[in-house]
């Protein structure tokens, strides 16, 4: 009975991952990597992997994000001043 | 290849291949199963040598010729990025101009960032004790760096981050590794043996042998990389500007 | 079985599943807020599990998630600022639910393990977790309120 | 019911990897594609620590429960995730700093407008 | 000397820690002086550990020997092939190295080590997936030799081409890498092991009388597609052209002359340690499999070869249908095979870094990489000419070349149908170099018109020199004709052929001792008889241009589209064709 947090948590994160991939745009999935992110490493502690879970937060969290959120405004600043070339 | 045939592809195959890894997940052992011959060994070899967090004595002990393998992967890649993100000769960069930061956000920003880093620190140090270690720590008190860009600006940022001296750290970082290993090669046993300092007592900040010193050497690496990693991500993003739009910077 | 990892499934199944839903659908502004309070929330469920299986080390994760939970926000709130600035979220009612609920759970964790070294960790985790979240919801809410240039 | 969730763990990483490959071949726009390709990896990191669990048991971090007093579960698996989650980091990031490459000198992250490499 | 093992992966580190850290302060000349220094020594390392490897070498990292058998640390296998591939990679970085000496275009400010040190941090991913005999260590250092190679594939920042390449071989990779890790993970849920032979031991103790079952066979299948994507098997190839035409030319050097074929040596390496055993994948089906894909590949690789005009894009098909010559032998399992293909990996190594180097020279001569722009205007480059016929007449498998010597021996031990594919695979790409050597350096036959545009072309290519050589530097001959040298010596070297084959079959998936492995005269003719039917389709080629361009190949080419997608989902069709191909074994027993 103590699997239950484990298949709830598990459950979660297969939504959250199927959503992060119907998720088309993307700044909207990077929200959703985000959440994916925590929600995968609430499964690794209940897993009993914290020091998974800790990295995987340390990564997830903010790290990730970030990367993908300046990669999306470096991409859209060159779109904004001349759009695409052909 | 038209989006339609594609998408017929990727569902036969996939179709096929969901039969395949789902018929054998159910000739796998039971979730939850008791037989961990390898991870049983790998416990008492970690308590025979006092670390107190088993996953570091894996990492950091048993396995550290992966975690070499694991620390090279991120030192290339921040070369690669560094190669790959570089400003190149068609292009020029911008001062960014600061921005309007709301009062509070600034404020939590600049009370946070210290204790985040202490607890990055504290993080790497009690990685043979406590869940933690050399990389989570690292990419936390790296990541706390970035609030100063976040929450202030991002001059405020380039003035605590001399990105030459974070690059050498990096590489410095991944040679204290080496030698460590390179110690235990020529004053030991083999590669990357821990033999060379005593265990000390058990679930103390010296437990472990070499195990500390790598997990530090880890941690440094793993800051000095994010750091570096972010830096030339926040270049392209913020400051360098594109050959076409020479001059005219922003609309 | 114990009560607290009732109650941390509990969190984890409404709380999350809610966050998830709020993430996945509708407007930029909701789907923001969603993200903010799913680090929160499962800043909470990593201090009931951490009591739950009586291991007082889980809660490093929570102190971690409590800390950079917020950044992450920051992230959004910040590269974001553009597009959030012509129709700013407004989300100070979940907040305070999840402030709320925070100050609650914080509460009887220090209750549950007595005055020690290791309530005073939850004690730090509860004040990051609460003045994390306010500050968030702030930055969310026109905290680079939309001058921005380029 | 147990039948079920004996499996289940190994059946939700399957899934994650199935589906991020799908939304890797069907994306439109390369950022995504990275993100599909971090969604794979975790199905990586699910599969390995399922692997590893063991039922009533904690974490084999002697910290703060004595050694030997209740079972712990698999640490090498942990330590295997560790490695792959730092690892997976890093592609990221490489990926990213080409996709921000291919927008400079393409003017597109969509996929089906690259066409300098063909036959 | 066991102990010695590690530092094969630990030197190439070291020096690329100590350049990026003082990279920044020594003039360019320094950084790759230190570089060539430490590849050279490793690569002297590796050789004489490689000429100690009798019995083969077993090291345990960190110190952690086994007790009852069993052993918590890292397994290192420093037997004839792994040293062998550890020796033939640091060679050729060296060579890499000592081509982009003072010719590679001006390092990004400040960070004069850093191609170096990409280059020595390549070398050693390579030397480390080439000792490990540990299935995880095999796939961190798997992952930092794919890691390295994007860098560097995408190092040209300001080509549209190279950054688009690279993007599809890191994704594609990538996605091969994690197949990898979850049939390793699979394989460790079975047997509770990760060292190779443990697992192998593992699933043979597991097996019931009847067999493997579904784990194994899905297990197999996972680890196979992260080989083979590195392999470049079809339907896995599709980034190699990509990546290979525009990565920079010493880089291609490394890349097809033996990152690639590492991909073969996995397959072998984990085949025998794994999965041959009574609980793994029965013979028959991994015949089966690999003789399939292989055929596939070469003959894939053959016809897409000769429709190329983009020189290293042309270059890089014939390394595709040379893998699949490589699989199909690894595939028909006899010591024989296995000791044919050691010598025609070696051969094949040294034969196309050295054609890579001269289709360099002429990329930073001319600009242009297209065999119709360049037609003819290369007559000058008598030297270059020379050297880059030799490397075609040497991918023909023209004795006394070691690529002939590996290439007979191999096609006598698989006999039948195969022996005509491989004179037909190698004779078409060949005839395609030489059909470039003619037009290129001798200006013969008439003027190409211009066909579909649907192709790449080779020009649009800028040259990876700040500016256009008036004149070659001495090193970049050099190089393409000591790889020559080199392959001549793998041929005609008295011993050396029985030396190879005595490690390999030491270490080997029979383990038998094969008497003696030499030149035969059938051998030869089969030789002599792909070398003629490469030139006379060369001259036919050149002659009568419509002749020997079909119309029906044309769909083939367009599967190759440059689409990720289109990439992603062939990977999942490949992974399903293997394990189709796989299966009957698993159902039957």
């Amino acid at each position: 009975m103590a699997d239950a947090v484990i298949i709830v948590a598990l459950l979660l994160v297969a939504a959250a991952a199927t959503t992060a991939v119907l998720v088309r745009d993307p700044v909207r999935q990077a929200l959703v990597l985000a959440v994916l992110g925590v929600l995968l490493a609430v499964l690794f502690t209940t897993l009993q992997a914290p020091d998974v879970g800790l990295s995987q937060l340390a990564v997830g969290s903010a790290l990730t994000p970030l990367l993908l959120l300046l990669t999306v405004r470096k991409v859209r600043r060159r779109g904004r001043k001349e759009g695409p070339r052909r | 290849m038209n989006r339609r045939i594609r998408l017929w592809l990727v569902a036969v195959a996939g179709t096929a291949l969901a039969a395949l890894l789902v018929a054998a997940c159910l000739d796998l052992p039971d979730f939850g199963g008791d037989r961990h011959p390898y991870g049983d060994r790998a416990v008492d070899a970690s308590l025979a040598r006092h670390t107190a967090n088993t996953v570091a004595s894996v990492n950091f002990d048993q396995r550290a010729f992966d975690t070499l393998g694991e620390l090279t992967v991120l030192f290339a890649a921040v070369v690669g990025c560094v190669v790959l993100l570089r400003q190149t000769r068609d292009e020029h960069r911008a001062r960014p101009e600061p921005e309007p930061v709301a009062r509070p956000v600034r404020r939590y920003a600049l009370a946070v960032l210290p204790v985040a880093l202490l607890t990055g620190l504290y993080v790497i140090a009690h990685g043979q004790l406590s869940p933690g270690g050399g990389f989570q720590g690292g990419v936390v008190a790296a990541t706390a760096l970035h609030l100063l860009y976040l929450g202030a600006d991002y001059r405020a940022l380039e003035r605590v981050r001399p990105l030459g001296l974070y690059e050498a750290g990096d590489a410095v970082a991944v040679s204290a590794y080496l030698v460590t290993g390179l110690a235990g090669l020529i004053g030991a046993t083999a590669f990357l043996a821990n033999t060379l300092l005593p265990y000390g007592t058990f679930n103390t900040l010296s437990s472990g042998g070499t195990v500390p010193l790598l997990n530090a050497a880890v941690g440094m690496e793993v800051a000095c990389a994010v750091v570096v990693l972010l830096a030339r991500f926040l270049d392209q993003a913020v400051e360098i500007e594109d050959p076409t739009g020479k001059g005219s910077g922003t609309p | 079985m114990n009560g607290w990892i009732l109650a941390a499934t509990v969190a984890l199944g409404a709380g999350a599943g809610a966050t998830l839903w709020g993430v996945a659908t509708g407007p930029l502004r909701r789907r923001v807020v969603a993200q903010n309070l799913s680090t929160a929330l499962a800043c909470l469920v990593l201090l009931l599990l951490a009591q739950g299986y009586d291991r007082p080390s889980y809660v490093d994760l929570a102190l971690v998630l409590a800390l950079l939970g917020p950044v992450g926000t920051l992230v959004f709130a910040r590269l974001l600022a553009d597009d959030l600035a012509e129709d700013p979220p407004r989300a100070w009612g979940p907040t305070y639910l999840v402030v709320g609920a925070g100050a609650a759970v914080v509460t009887a964790l220090c209750v549950a393990t007595g005055p020690s070294r290791a309530s005073a960790k939850l004690l730090v985790v509860g004040a990051l977790l609460i003045g994390g979240n306010v500050v968030a919801s702030r930055a969310l809410s026109g905290g680079f309120s939309g001058l921005r240039r380029g | 019911m147990t039948a079920v969730t004996h499996v289940l763990p190994y059946l939700v990483a399957v899934w994650i990897f199935l589906i991020g490959c799908y939304g890797l071949a069907t994306s439109r726009n390369l950022i995504h594609a990275v993100g599909c390709l971090s969604v794979c990896q975790a199905a990586t990191y699910v599969l390995l620590l399922a692997v590893g669990y063991r039922d009533g048991a904690t974490a084999p971090v002697f910290s703060d429960v004595e050694p030997g007093s209740r079972p712990v579960v698999d640490p090498v698996v942990q330590a295997l995730a560790l490695t792959d989650v730092v690892v997976g980091a890093t592609v990221t990031a490489l990926l990213l700093a080409l996709v921000v490459q291919v927008a400079k000198r393409h003017g597109t992250v969509d996929p089906d407008e690259l066409s300098e490499l063909r036959g | 000397m066991d102990d010695l093992l590690p530092l094969l992966v630990a030197l190439p580190l070291l020096g690329a820690a100590v350049l990026v850290a003082g990279g920044r302060l020594v003039p360019r000349l320094v950084a790759e002086s230190v570089a060539c220094a430490v590849s050279a020594g490793t690569a002297a390392l590796a050789l004489v550990l490689l000429l100690n490897c009798s019995p083969p070498m077993v090291e345990w990292a960190g110190g952690w020997v086994p007790v009852n058998g069993r052993s918590v640390g890292i397994v290192l296998v420093g037997d004839g092939p792994g040293l062998g591939m550890a020796a033939l990679a640091s060679l050729l970085t060296l060579a890499a190295l000592a081509y982009s000496w003072r010719y590679f275009d001006e390092p990004p400010r400040g960070h004069a080590g850093s191609f170096p040190a990409l280059v020595l941090l390549f070398q050693a991913g390579m030397c480390g997936f080439a000792l490990a005999g540990d299935l995880f260590n095999a796939f961190v250092w798997f992952e930092l030799m794919s890691v390295v190679a994007y860098a560097l594939t995408g190092h040209r920042v300001e080509e549209a081409r190279a950054v688009q390449g690279a993007l599809t071989f890191a994704v594609v990779n990538s996605l091969g890498a994690y197949c990898l890790l979850m049939g390793i993970a699979l394989l460790y849920a079975r047997t509770g092991e990760l060292a190779m032979t443990q697992i192998g031991r593992g699933l043979d103790r597991a097996a019931g009388p009847d067999g493997p079952d579904v784990l194994v066979l899905a297990a197999f299948v996972l680890v196979l597609t992260g080989l083979l994507v590195k392999a470049a098997a079809v339907p896995f190839h599709f980034w190699l052209p990509d990546a290979h035409a525009v990565a920079p030319t010493p880089v291609c050097m490394v890349l097809s002359g033996v990152m690639v074929e590492l991909g073969a040596y996995g397959v072998w390496r984990v085949y025998g340690t794994v999965f041959a055993g009574p609980g793994g994948i029965p013979a028959a089906d991994f015949e089966r499999a690999l003789t399939v894909l292989g055929a596939l590949t070469a003959a894939v690789g053959a016809i897409l070869c000769w429709y190329q005009r983009h020189l290293k894009r042309l270059l890089a098909y014939s390394t595709v249908a040379h893998m699949g010559l490589f699989l199909l032998g690894i595939g028909v399992l006899k010591p024989e095979a296995d000791d044919g293909i050691a010598l025609y990996l070696l051969g094949h190594a040294g034969v196309k870094a050295a054609l890579f180097a001269c289709a360099g020279i002429l990329l930073d001569r001319y600009g242009s990489v297209d065999e119709h722009a360049l037609r003819g205007r290369a007559r000058e480059l008598r030297g270059v000419a020379v050297l880059f016929t030799l490397g075609a007449l040497g991918l023909a498998g023209l004795p006394p070349f070691g690529t002939a010597l590996g290439k007979s021996i191999t096609e006598e031990a698989v006999g039948g149908p195969l022996t005509v594919l491989y004179v037909l695979a190698t004779a078409v790409t060949a005839g395609a170099v030489l059909r470039v050597a003619a037009r290129v350096f001798l200006g013969l036959g008439p003027p190409p018109e211009n066909g579909d545009a649907y192709e790449t072309t080779g020009s649009g290519e800028r040259p990876e020199t700040r500016h256009r050589l008036g004149r070659i530097p001495d090193s970049m001959k050099a190089v393409p004709a000591v790889l020559l040298a080199g392959v001549l010596a793998v041929g005609v070297g008295p011993g050396f052929a029985d030396v190879v084959a005595h490690a390999v079959n030491e270490a080997g998936s029979g383990g038998v001792l094969v008497a003696s492995v030499h030149w035969t005269p059938a051998g030869i003719l089969l030789g002599l008889a792909s070398t003629a039917l490469a030139v006379g389709l060369a001259a036919v080629a050149v002659t009568r241009p419509k002749l020997l361009a079909p119309a029906w190949a044309l769909p083939l080419r367009r599967l190759q589209s440059g689409h990720v997608g289109d990439y992603v989902a062939w990977l999942l069709v490949g992974a399903a064709v293997l394990g189709a191909l796989a299966l009957p074994g698993v159902l039957g027993s």
